[in-house]
């Protein structure tokens, strides 16, 4: 049972305030793009056993969109951020790095 | 014989009596008796049956392990079966029968079973029962169900009720022994949030019933005091008959409170579900007597001797009057001098160990007690109840040395620390060799959502088996705890505690070490579940070498006490044979709930009406008062038909629709989905998220537009109208209103946060109602009000404006075909409008329509509808929707994924009209059937029904399907699945089977 | 005019120490735009009398109110029959500005909790922190009532008020009324 | 491989059971196999025994870093069906019911199969629709299937309270011979089998690496050591990306937690299985008298094989509203398994872009069922190189969006 911070709203929210969204930071491809490139934005997910990084909708709170950073065998939180990046902060990545040295989830490390 | 004694029994009133009853048998008993305290003062020794071989079982143990004392509790409404003797509290009133025979507790059939334990061995049943194949299901199957089970199956709805409670603490303390009140008066020193639960009904725990001494006191005095100065501090709260029933991650706890099942007659909920954050949880949760493995184990009377202790002195009850005492450590002592000191008769002692014991042993002796050390019991005498014992030598094969008369045994195999909680959400064991005992290991413990410990295990739980240890180490996990949730307030020392020097406990996993077949075929590990040493043995034999195997194949602690008496003791019979260690062998998986909680209290106050939400429309209960035949969409009832008195369901919508075609319908279509869009972009994000051009449309009208998720394929439909220059109302399907707004509000923040455009969910301000047929404009205009003719308001434009004294915004839409208009009010003047509308209506023959009625109109009309044409597999071009596909759009949302090869596919199924050749009406469902068979077998198909009716209107069946084709077969005619081998002809046709030209909607 | 109701049309209950209370009409308008434009901060201040709120705050109450709903929204609190003019001035202020104010005062339903244990029957059905130290007078949480969003500010210790969406106002006062019946637990 | 019979438990017992054999052979790898199975679930073993039986292909190796039947196969809910919509589908879960009816006597292993019938609830007019049209694809894929009114509901299930004012029941999708097995002895059926042919089963042997040599699989590094193959097979299920990783190539597969939990155990009082989906919940009760209950997914990723509460709570109350009776029973246990979960909910088996390497994932929430069909499949897929029941569960559907989308109809998954 899950609890995440919004960084809204500044909720420790429960798990059962929130609803999951799948894999952050995916680059759209729309008409007229590669047909790899289109598989992977639709399909093809990182699905770590380790740091991954997520979207998370504050549903029955204040209905905004973030993003968090955990890690899917211990469930760690390292942090959330607002929707509108396309990647996570630095400070979060050196806090990741701080904790799971050498960590590496697509391109960012 | 088990009996009470005059005196004595700190938890009994003996002021106040209490009668009860045990298989329709009048009992006495006293309040703070158990039922397994009252059954043993009535001299009730054998009280159930076992699991696989219906052997006799006597109570074993005083707590939450109790393995055998399992009863049905109750009748009718609060009928409960597999109700834990140790942990349930007498009451007056209370009626309990035991479990698992036939015809009686005394007589058992199923009693054979023992006789052919022999043919039984663990996994026999893969073994056996393979032929004749259909004799499994009928009839090995149904024997072994019957014969296995435990309780009766509760017949009544349940009479009780439930709750849930959501608390947030620093420290959450389970467990109030001393290691627990010691751990939640320092957290509550310090000043944190505390909360400290005590599954039974008394604080303390086992140091009170063994009088240690603490800081010079009686472990009774400094509990009290303890609990004093707990009970001054406004941070902690205390709460007793409350366990912790799980651990789970993010330091989210479960905790199981029963408020009444010991005072059946008050009010409120039975049990109350704690959902708990805990930025830190100590379990001080105790530790487990093991037993000892030898033959004859579990008939009745072998107890463990800390039960036989509980009993004694919680309860004034005496087990027997002759306790041969059987040990490998020296906690076991303590009963021996606890029973000696009422009076009662200690034949012996019976020590495994060939060095004997330390002060406690000491004291035994200096009483006057026998202590036989290095010896073992090699068989227990009795069937239905012990009646004496056969000692032998411990390093030996069991050979019989002496016999003694006895009619209780209390045997102790040392103590198991209780882990569960510690476990459930991945903390990990270390073994101890010293104590032969896994304990936490505090270098891995679980870890929270801060990646730091959450759980802290203290006091005996943490494998601190003596008094000093425990107390000492619950006072530091309370420190230590407040310390991590951020407090640190001034703060005590450390209480003391006392203890006799103890000498080394031998771990002895079999009595005696070289037992025969025959005795390790009589020496229980699970009693319940009927698991002996010689079958886990049996396992490692045939290679199940795994604890998860050996535990599966052989059923060991599987049973309702989760092998809380029997897991430590299997796996080391398992490494012992297997020949490692016990840490090598590993543990089982410890799941929740520690012991098992109501589904009731899991469900909580979900039930009956507030199962699941319903939502209301402003005129639902109009609906409900009319009669109204509802259908579940969504969390929705709306009605499904208004069936008249007498009249079918089916006979209400032929009527609904005949009345909607030649007068006029009423629908409530609050439902709908309504979101309001706007911004400098909105038109541009509309443009995106519909595949139509929704931004070019003009103020003042209305376009259907289809919206498509990425994959291509269709999720929603409606009319979108032009408010104003920067804003559109959407409309979107009844089901549809929250999962589109969540999917702009997605697209809006996470992909195009920089586009100016707001969205607002405004469904429910407005109850829109449909007035629909020949004679809707009548209708309204009898209400005087805004110009609502052809010229002022044509097909697909809207107006706002008055009707009658209501504010109304009026859409000129039609999903009938009909001459339509669907009318938003406030929802505050929704119902008066309804009736408004109704009495203006009676003169042209007006009525209601449900959801049935509206979807024959629009299949007549060959309108698509979400969830029926579509499946999540459909694309708009499969439903010749291509008009409203804007071709000038570089971009919109599924546009790429309808490039894709399969998505262009000439072969794809296409809407058409179906017409049977004989009439009747194509089944729901059915498929248009192919040539031949393909590459598995399978009949080839060639379509499928989306929706079919009759159609009142045109007086026989129409439907529409997606057909391989289709569009380019009209006429050609084919075959529908209508049963097993029977087909039903049907002929391709256009799909709009009603006013093509569309003149009425036009009207 | 026509006859306007609320969802709950003057529903009452009593249990014990508490009572639930339909409110009423209230007018109720979402108002989105940038929260820290100065505009916005008069023209709210001109519609309900209350400054904008702190996150999380409800500023003022039922007759006249500014709640926190997220970082761009706004819920205002007027009189039913203030909503659409409060509505209307609201976007001839901000014309300039990227905004919305929507009229939902029939899309919702407000009911007052009161009672020495209030805290309790919602920390029933909710996941929220709602010990008296931490949850003071005039804060508001959006969070989850049972199985349904739902809203609620405290308004002194004793009093709350829940704001959920219309159709499921008798849902949210069924839980409430249930919760209450069974007690208070004796934790805040 | 001593034959189990009634007989040969009487012989045994005569001599206090000391003539029972190993049920599987201790294995230390060889240097080389003609095929590597990673994973000894169901699906892996099955897969390894029809590669024998079927084919002829003996010299194999499974490999598993736990033990047995460990994974999903060991913490599902055992419900056997094939009532599904999709050909595709259809046919694979229908081969794999049809195998499972003789089953025990194939692998000389009583497997427990019990067709004691499953019933999937219609609640809603949507639901009754969606049934219909799955009795109807059924009819012409030669799976046996029925939609039935809420009488005969009430019939086969008295328990079942029809008439709940929320969700009344409405029908259902009714398969006679769909039912249950015991899973345990699934795995240790098909181990024992594989172990009678001379194959090796390896436990406590983790794949560290897959080693490839132009494109071609070579090998793989191990935990005991480098073992080589010629073709090797992936059935990991939720750890089916961790070896993608590992081959170099990627799946369209997520990882998620999936619950369950069992009452206590009661008398007899229910002989079907009944799966209602409208609120999220099914129920059937186990030969020791457990009622067991299958929960929902978790919707985040996760490898920690515990999943969330509320989903336990939200299945719980629904069946508490279905099956009245259930609420004074009492949970005795609940757990959690990692389900691999396809872009379409249906599984993956198919060649891989690394020649050699095949892979057997995506099962999500019904594997167990599909246990001897999948396996039959596959390694008719690894011997011949094409199987018709594998053809549209190749990994490279999705990039067309030839979806086998079962949740089209009112079904799900499960």
């Amino acid at each position: 049972m899950l609890t995440l911070e919004c960084p809204y709203c500044g909720v420790q929210a429960d798990e059962t305030e929130l609803s999951p969204g799948g894999e952050a930071h995916l680059k759209r491809f729309g008409p007229g793009s590669d047909i790899d490139d289109f598989e992977g934005y639709l399909f093809m997910r990182e699905n770590p056993k380790g740091v991954h990084f997520e979207r998370w909708r504050h549903a029955y709170g204040c209905g905004k969109w973030f993003l968090a950073a955990r890690d899917t065998a211990t469930l760690e939180v390292f942090g959330t951020y607002p929707a509108q990046t396309t990647e996570p902060p630095q400070a979060l990545r050196e806090a990741i790095s701080a904790k799971r040295p050498g960590w590496r989830w697509r391109d960012f490390a | 014989m088990s009996t009470r004694l005059a005196e004595g029994g700190r938890l009994i009133d003996r002021s106040q009596a209490v009668k009860f009853t045990f298989n329709g048998k009048h009992f006495k008993g006293f309040a703070g008796d158990t039922l397994a305290s009252a059954l043993l003062a009535n001299d009730q020794m054998m009280v159930g049956r076992s699991f696989k071989y219906h052997r006799p079982r006597g109570v074993v143990a005083a707590g939450a392990e109790e393995p055998n004392a399992l009863v049905n509790l109750g009748k009718g409404g609060t009928f409960e079966p597999n109700q834990r003797a140790t942990t349930t509290e007498v009451f007056d009133g209370l009626a309990a029968t035991s479990q698992n025979h036939w015809p009686s507790l005394e007589f058992d059939v199923g009693a054979i079973n023992t006789y052919l334990a022999r043919f039984l061995p663990a996994g026999f049943y893969y073994k056996m029962f393979i032929h004749p194949r259909p004799f499994w299901k009928y009839i090995y199957e149904p024997f072994i169900r019957q014969s296995a089970g435990l309780g009766k199956a509760p017949k009544d709805r349940d009479a009780d009720t439930y709750e849930h409670f959501h608390a947030f603490v620093d420290v959450l303390v389970i467990g109030g022994g001393i290691a627990g009140l010691a751990a939640a008066r320092e957290a509550g020193r310090a000043g944190a949030r505390v909360m400290l639960i005590e599954q039974t009904a008394d604080w303390g725990g086992r140091a009170v019933v063994d009088g240690v001494k603490l800081g010079g006191k009686d472990a009774g005095v400094w509990v009290k005091d303890t609990l004093q100065e707990l009970e001054t501090m406004p941070n902690v709260d205390l709460r007793r008959r409350t366990m912790g029933a799980g651990v789970y991650d993010h330091g989210y706890v479960l905790a199981y409170e029963r408020l009444r099942d010991h005072v059946p007659e008050m009010d409120g909920p039975r049990h109350r579900l704690w959902r708990i954050r805990a930025r830190r949880t100590i379990t001080a949760t105790g530790a487990i007597e093991r037993p000892l493995s030898f033959a004859g184990n579990d008939v009745p009377g072998v107890l463990l001797a800390s039960a036989v202790r509980d009993y004694l002195v919680n309860f004034g009850v005496s087990v027997g009057d002759r306790t041969v005492v059987v040990t490998n450590n020296d906690d076991a002592y303590r009963t021996a001098l606890a029973l000696h000191s009422h009076g009662l008769i200690v034949p012996a002692i019976v020590d495994a160990r060939p060095q004997g014991g330390g002060e406690l042993a000491a004291a035994a002796k200096a009483a006057g007690i026998r202590v036989a050390n290095g010896m073992a019991v090699a068989v227990v005498k009795g069937g239905k109840r012990v009646t004496g014992v056969t000692l032998c030598l411990q390093a030996g094969e069991g050979a019989p040395l002496e016999e003694i008369a006895c009619d209780c045994v209390a045997m102790s195999g040392g103590w198991s620390p209780v882990v569960h909680l510690w476990s459930h959400c991945g903390g990990k064991l270390s073994w101890d060799d010293d104590q032969a005992m896994f304990r936490p290991d505090a270098g891995r413990p679980p870890t929270g959502a801060d990646g730091a410990p959450m759980v802290i295990a203290a006091g005996t739980a943490n494998g601190h088996l003596a008094t000093a240890g425990a107390v000492a180490d619950g006072w530091a996990a309370g420190l230590a705890a407040a310390k991590a949730a951020g407090h640190a307030g001034k703060t005590g020392t450390a209480p003391k505690g006392e203890d006799a020097a103890a000498a080394a406990p031998l771990p002895v996993w079999l009595m005696p070490q070289g037992a025969s077949y025959a005795k390790r075929s009589k020496a229980w590990l699970d009693f319940q579940n009927d698991v002996k040493v010689s079958d886990v043995q049996l396992a490692a034999q045939e290679g199940f070498e795994s604890v998860e195997h050996a535990k599966r194949y052989t059923t060991l602690g599987m049973a309702t006490d989760q092998g809380k008496l029997s897991n430590i003791n299997g796996l080391a019979t398992l490494s012992n044979a297997l020949n490692v260690t016990i840490p090598q062998v590993g543990t089982t998986t410890f799941r929740p709930p520690y012991t098992p909680i109501s589904m009731g209290a899991i469900a909580g106050v979900a039930r009956d009406a507030l199962f699941q939400p319903v939502r209301k429309t402003p005129i639902h209960d109009w609906h409900e008062a009319n009669g109204a035949d509802f259908e579940p969409v969504g969390q929705w009832r709306r009605p499904y038909a208004f069936p008249r008195k007498g009249e079918s369901v089916h006979d209400a919508v032929m009527r609904e629709v005949k009345n909607t075609r030649t007068n006029v319908g009423l629908l409530d279509a609050s439902t709908l989905g309504k979101l309001v869009v706007t911004g400098p972009d909105a038109g541009r994000f509309l443009d995106m998220l519909y595949t139509n051009m929704i931004s070019t449309l003009p103020v003042g009208k209305c376009r259907y537009g289809l919206m498509c998720n990425e994959n291509g394929f269709l999720i929603d439909d409606g009319v979108v109208a032009r408010i104003d220059e920067q804003t559109w109302l959407c409309h979107t399907t009844t089901g549809g209103a929250e999962r589109i707004h969540g999917h702009m509000e997605d697209w809006l923040q996470c992909e195009w946060w920089d586009w100016k455009v707001y969205v607002a969910n405004v469904t429910e301000q407005f109850a829109q109602i449909g007035v629909v047929g020949p004679k809707a404009r009548d209708v309204l205009e009898s209400l005087g009000g805004m110009d609502l003719s052809k010229e002022a308001l044509p097909f697909m434009q809207w107006a706002d404006g008055k009707i009658g004294e209501f504010d109304a915004r009026v859409y000129r839409i039609s999903f009938s075909g009909e001459l339509s208009y669907e009318v938003a009010v406030p929802a505050s003047q929704g119902r008066a409008f309804w009736d408004a509308l109704l009495k203006a209506g009676e003169a042209h023959g007006i009525m209601p329509y449900g959801t049935e009625c509206l979807h024959i109109m629009r299949a007549e009309k060959g309108f698509i509808m979400i969830g029926d044409e579509t499946d999540g597999t459909v694309i708009p071009q499969d439903l010749n929707l291509g008009w409203a596909i804007s071709k000038k759009k570089d971009d919109y949302l599924g546009k790429r994924a309808q490039e894709r090869s399969h998505m262009t596919d000439p072969n794809r199924w296409k809407l058409v009209g179906l017409e049977t050749l004989d009439g009747s009406v194509i089944p729901d469902g059915a498929y248009a059937i192919g040539d031949g068979v393909n590459a598995n077998g399978q009949r080839n198909t060639q379509g499928r029904v989306t929706s079919t009716y009759f159609s009142p209107t045109l007086g026989k069946g129409i439907a529409m399907g997606l057909v391989l084709n289709g569009p380019d077969r009209m006429g050609e005619v084919i075959e529908f699945t209508k049963g097993k081998d029977v087909t039903v002809k049907a002929r391709i046709v256009d799909q709009v089977f009603y006013d093509k030209a569309g003149e009425k909607q036009n009207a | 005019m026509p006859e306007a109701t609320s969802a709950l049309n003057g529903r009452e209950a009593s249990a014990g120490a508490i009572t639930l209370r339909d409110a009423g009409l209230v007018g109720m308008i979402t108002l989105r735009g940038n929260l820290a434009s100065a505009k916005l901060k008069a023209a709210v201040k001109k519609a309900v009398g209350q400054a904008v709120p702190e996150v999380r705050r409800m500023a003022g109450g039922l007759e006249g109110g500014a709640g926190w709903m997220s970082p761009d929204e706004l819920l205002l609190v007027t009189a039913h029959d203030k909503a659409a003019e409060t509505v209307a001035a609201l976007s001839a202020a901000l014309k300039a500005e990227h905004h919305m104010a929507v009229n939902v005062s029939d899309a919702r339903a407000v009911i007052t909790l009161r009672g020495g244990h209030a805290a309790e029957v919602l920390a029933k059905l909710a996941p929220a922190d709602l010990d008296p130290d931490l949850f003071p007078v005039g804060e508001l949480r959006r969070t989850r009532l049972g199985q349904v969003a739902a809203a609620f500010w405290k308004s002194d210790e004793d009093t709350f008020h829940v704001i959920c969406f219309r159709s499921v106002a008798d849902y949210v006062f069924d839980l409430l009324e249930a919760s209450a019946k069974a007690g208070p637990v004796g934790v805040f | 491989m001593k034959h189990y019979s009634v007989f040969a438990v009487a012989r045994e017992a005569l001599r206090q059971h000391t003539g029972w054999d190993r049920a599987w052979a201790k294995a230390e790898p060889k240097k080389k196999y003609d095929v590597i199975i990673v994973g000894a679930g169901g699906h892996g073993l099955a897969t390894a025994y029809y590669l024998g039986k079927n084919h002829g292909i003996r010299n194999v190796a499974i490999l598993e870093k736990g033990w047995l039947g460990g994974g999903n196969t060991g913490r599902n809910t055992t419900i056997i069906r094939s009532n599904y919509l999709q050909d595709p589908s259809a046919a694979i879960y229908e081969k794999s019911r049809s195998l499972y009816e003789t089953l025990s006597q194939d692998l000389n292993y009583n497997i427990m199969f019990s067709p004691r019938g499953v019933m999937m609830l219609a609640q809603t007019q949507h639901e009754i629709r969606g049934y219909q049209r799955t009795a109807h694809a059924n009819g012409l894929q030669g799976v046996e299937t029925a939609f039935i009114g809420p009488d005969k509901v009430k019939e086969l299930c008295p328990i079942i309270n029809i008439s709940g004012p929320r969700y009344p029941v409405l029908g259902a999708l009714w398969q006679p011979r769909g039912g249950t097995a015991r899973h345990d002895a699934v795995a240790w059926g098909y181990a024992r089998a594989c172990s009678a042919m001379g194959m090796d089963i390896i436990q406590q042997c983790e794949v560290t690496g897959i080693r490839r040599d132009a494109g071609k699989v070579v090998g793989v590094d191990t935990t005991k050591g480098p073992i080589d193959c010629d073709k090797l097979a992936l059935v990991t299920a939720g750890h089916i990306g961790v070896m993608a990783n590992m081959a170099g190539f990627r799946l369209p597969v997520e990882s998620l937690a999936l619950q369950a939990l069992v009452s206590e155990p009661i008398k007899p009082v229910m002989d079907v299985v009944v799966m209602a989906n409208t609120v999220h919940g099914y129920m059937s009760q186990s030969d020791k008298g457990e009622m067991v209950i299958g929960g929902g997914t978790d919707g985040f990723n996760n490898y920690t094989q515990r999943g969330s509460f509320h989903h336990i709570e939200e299945t719980v109350r629904a069946l508490v509203e279905t099956f009245p009776m259930i609420s004074r029973l009492k949970m005795l246990r609940q757990w959690g398994g990692i389900v691999d979960m396809t872009g379409d909910r249906s599984p993956i088996l198919s060649k891989t872009p690394v020649e050699g390497i095949f892979v057997n994932c995506g099962w999500g929430t019904g594997g167990f069922k599909a246990i001897p069909g999948s396996g039959w499949a596959m390694a008719e897929l690894m011997a011949k190189g094409a199987s018709p029941l594998t053809e549209e569960f190749s990994m490279w559907r999705f990039r067309e969006g030839k979806f086998i989308d079962e949740s089209v109809a009112a079904g799900v998954a499960h």
